[in-house]
């Protein structure tokens, strides 16, 4: 059913957690279809991401796109990080089953509102 | 690693028995059992004997048996070949909320088709009321269909007494016993039904080869059109092995079924014990009326698909009513119709015990379990007691 | 006593290669395809190999093989599936008088129902004319069915032209294929069809498994309910150890088609040249397009189910379109539609060879023929020459 | 399928053929259910049917049964003969198939036509 490296992320999903004195924080889903992931930021000055944790709820392909998105953008900038779409991040973990092309593979909007929420707090302090 | 199957609603093993006399008719005897030579003949003879085996399980009379490809395939006849050959008398379908998809989205297509179908509630341990069916009952009421135990949280329906209702008013009553065969007594005489649905595979029988009991004197109209085989009601060459497995494993199911059930709801009530023990836990179905192998908790905070597969890698085997098992976007009907929320029945697991499970598979689940869920709700955003 | 199975059209022996594919799913890999866990997924990926394997023998893609318990439902699922789906566009179906009873009385059924049914007549060999086909089509064709060899005298219809015709008319076209595969080529491009019907146990696969091959774009309604196996479209605990001899059984099939074709049809001429020499027989089918192992002659003057009586008393299994073989009043329809009178139907014999049958074989049913014909004949009162 | 005694009549049937100088005839069934039956009567002066004959186009159900019937009534006087009944010939032939019951069930049938038509031919010789 999952590949490999599905069943890797799920098994020991990278950056689980959360960043206390996080700069940004983004939630997608809802407890109705069942996932819902929160990704935590840590952006710095040359609005890098330095450290990204997430929490999840969800199915093996929920957890393991959370897990997946955060070792992606790791290190990046955020404008490089919003390139990132739910697509590649499926693709990057060698592909999903078709159901869950949908309802489980939310990660790359999770992280998106993440940045858009850093964004907004940035601006607040401005 | 050791390997624990605990998804005996989903299916079970074949039993070697049953293999056995199934070979025969999947070597030598291979014959078309509608050809009058020898070969065909013996075949015959073969459906013939499982007719009555199944008869005999059930206390009803061969000719009362249909051989059908399952249970979805009996339910499917049931309720389209009573709606049509009845159609004349009334529109009126009953059934409840927790039915098997087989039943319960065959009757909303028949409301599509403009069937009045009154679906009944069922309260917080999925148990359907007499009282409702009785209050549900109009003149225009055709066939009432509830099933004998549910799929996913084992509660045992008063099917009975509804029976004798049904029966009062002249009403065709159909149940689905397809979890209740070998796990508590099934006789259609008691249970005063006219139809009842079950599938081999249920019972340590093959796959693909279920039978519908239809009660003498019971209309229903053809459904498939092909050769005049199983009374013109189920054409088409008989699966004569499946059959002949049908027949013995339904013969060993209802043997010994008493000391098999104390045996396994011993076991059952022991994990039970154990998995309520874990913080924020639920369990699901009726405390008491309820099959002696199923077990249906909610893990809260967490996941049904991500529990099974973490149990799956320490090589136990279960099932969940979360959506994201069911192909659908919704949990299971079955949990949302006794009134869960929503992440209660996303993070539901079903144990479903069957005669090969041990006293040592019991405790290797409630070994690994605790570190299973823990690991999950450190990861889940809902959960409070996992912020660090 | 010598056995000489010669009814291969009725049924086949199970290949015992195909058996032993099946076994493992038979015992250790019992799980349910639905199932997340590893006994689900060993099962799941059995049955999606075996549905590549039937895909290749069709020259189709994998996601356009439905599984079905059969043929009979195959049939029943094209017609009432196609016949819903396109309702709307119009209520007209096309088929011939010599289908099987799964398409023809599904489609009297139709007829009853209100659609407007042509059935269409066939000439003295049994065959459907391409120019019928072309004249009966109409605005509100929604459905044309024409099988590709029949089941009682092996004529080779002229699909891939029927297919043609209907594709320029955008119009669905299926056939049902349950007699030709393993016996001549099988390819739903080639034969230009959307929908094609198949039996496991016409070629040496198990019994009680059959399956749909339905081109992308091609809609069709869903006509059981229950859960979401085969995409919906055929719901119900698959048959895993039974898809997986289908797979196993279509690529023995199609494999070395041609040198086994010529064997049968070599041993076939043998038994025909034999059997027209007895005086008073008649061949009945197409004296060429016709399957390789179909041979159908009336023996004047006797009955069917007599012969074939006869005849198995001396080990040899064939069938009859006699009216006492069918279980109706009336002879075969098939042989009645090619313009037979019905003294000529009762006597008719049907022997169907298969790949284990010998030149023995044949030398054994000349060799006890005439004296079975003689000594019926003797019996019979409307024999004159038998009047001593 | 069929009892033991249905196919020891079907492969050895009684009293099969025609009787030349027969003074009683009787021919039931048609070609489109697929069964006929001829029986061929031999009465003598104190009508009692001295020799019985058949020919039968048929199923084994037919040939047995009017095998049967020429073996029950060969010695009897017509008036016992046309008490039997096809159920009778039925039983003592341990039973039928219930589809042959009603299509080739028919040999008492036939011998009733045999004596009507002796009677016949009685009553144009007075
Ligand atoms: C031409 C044809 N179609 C359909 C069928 C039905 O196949 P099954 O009985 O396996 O469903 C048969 C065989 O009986 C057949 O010969
Ligand atoms: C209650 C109930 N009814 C019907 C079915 C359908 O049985 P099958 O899939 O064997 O047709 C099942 C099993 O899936 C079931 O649990």
């Amino acid at each position: 059913m999952y590949t490999e490296q599905v069943m890797d992320h799920f098994t020991n999903p990278r950056n689980v957690g959360e960043i206390k004195d996080a700069n940004g924080v983004g939630e997608v889903g809802n407890m109705k279809c069942g996932d819902i992931m929160r990704i935590y930021l840590k952006v710095n000055e040359d609005e890098v991401i330095e450290d990204i944790k997430f929490r999840t709820f969800g199915c093996a392909a929920a957890i393991a796109t959370s897990s997946k998105i955060t070792e992606m953008v790791k290190g990046k900038s955020i404008s490089d990080a919003l390139k990132v779409t739910n697509k590649q991040v499926a693709e990057e973990l060698g592909g999903l089953p078709a159901p869950k092309m949908h309802c489980s593979n939310l990660a790359a909007d999770a992280l998106k509102k993440a940045i858009e929420n850093y964004q907004a707090n940035r601006a607040k302090q401005r | 690693m050791r390997k624990v199957y605990l998804d005996h609603a989903a299916t079970t093993r074949l039993n070697e028995e049953v293999l056995k006399e199934m070979l025969p008719y999947l070597t030598e005897h291979f014959g078309n059992p509608s050809s009058i030579h020898s070969y065909g003949r013996k075949a015959r003879a073969a459906i013939e004997e499982a007719r009555e085996r199944v008869a005999t399980a059930l206390g009803a009379a061969a000719e009362e048996i249909i051989f059908t490809s399952g249970a979805t395939e009996a339910n499917n006849l049931t309720i389209r070949g009573i709606a049509r050959a009845l159609r004349e008398k009334g529109n009126h379908i009953i059934t409840s909320a927790v039915e098997h998809h087989a039943v319960y989205d065959t009757c909303l297509a028949l409301q599509k088709e403009g069937f009045d179908v009154t679906i009944l509630p069922v309260d917080e341990y999925g148990m359907v009321s007499v009282n409702a069916v009785a209050d549900a009952i109009t003149d225009k009421t055709i066939l009432v269909s509830i099933m004998l135990a549910n799929n996913e949280v084992g509660t045992i329906m008063p099917i009975a007494e509804i029976g004798k209702l049904c029966r009062e008013r002249g009403i065709p009553f159909h149940t689905d016993a397809v979890q209740a065969i070998g796990n508590i007594p099934v006789n259609v005489d008691n249970l005063n039904v006219d139809l009842l649905s079950l599938s081999a595979h249920k019972f340590y029988g093959p796959k693909g080869v279920g039978a519908l009991y239809l009660r003498k004197g019971t209309r229903l109209s053809v459904y498939h059109h092909g050769g005049a085989q199983e009374r013109k009601l189920r054409p088409g060459t008989e699966n004569v092995a499946g059959i002949v497995g049908l027949g013995k494993a339904i013969e060993l199911a209802v043997k010994d079924l008493e000391p098999k059930a104390n045996r396994i709801r011993a076991l059952r009530d022991k994990l039970q014990e154990g998995l309520l023990a874990i913080e924020h836990t639920k369990l699901n179905g009726h405390p008491e009326q309820r099959l002696p192998g199923n077990l249906n908790v909610s893990i809260l905070y967490v996941e049904g698909e991500s529990l099974i597969l973490s149990l799956d890698l320490k090589g136990i085997a279960c099932s969940s009513g979360s959506a994201c098992t069911s192909g659908s976007l919704d949990p299971s009907h079955v949990l949302m119709a006794m009134g869960l929320d929503h992440q209660t029945a996303h993070g539901s697991l079903r144990f479903s015990l069957g005669v090969d499970n041990t006293e040592e598979d019991i405790d290797y689940v409630l070994k690994v379990m605790p570190d299973i869920v823990a690991r999950l709700r450190s990861m889940s955003p809902v959960y409070q007691g996992g912020s660090k």
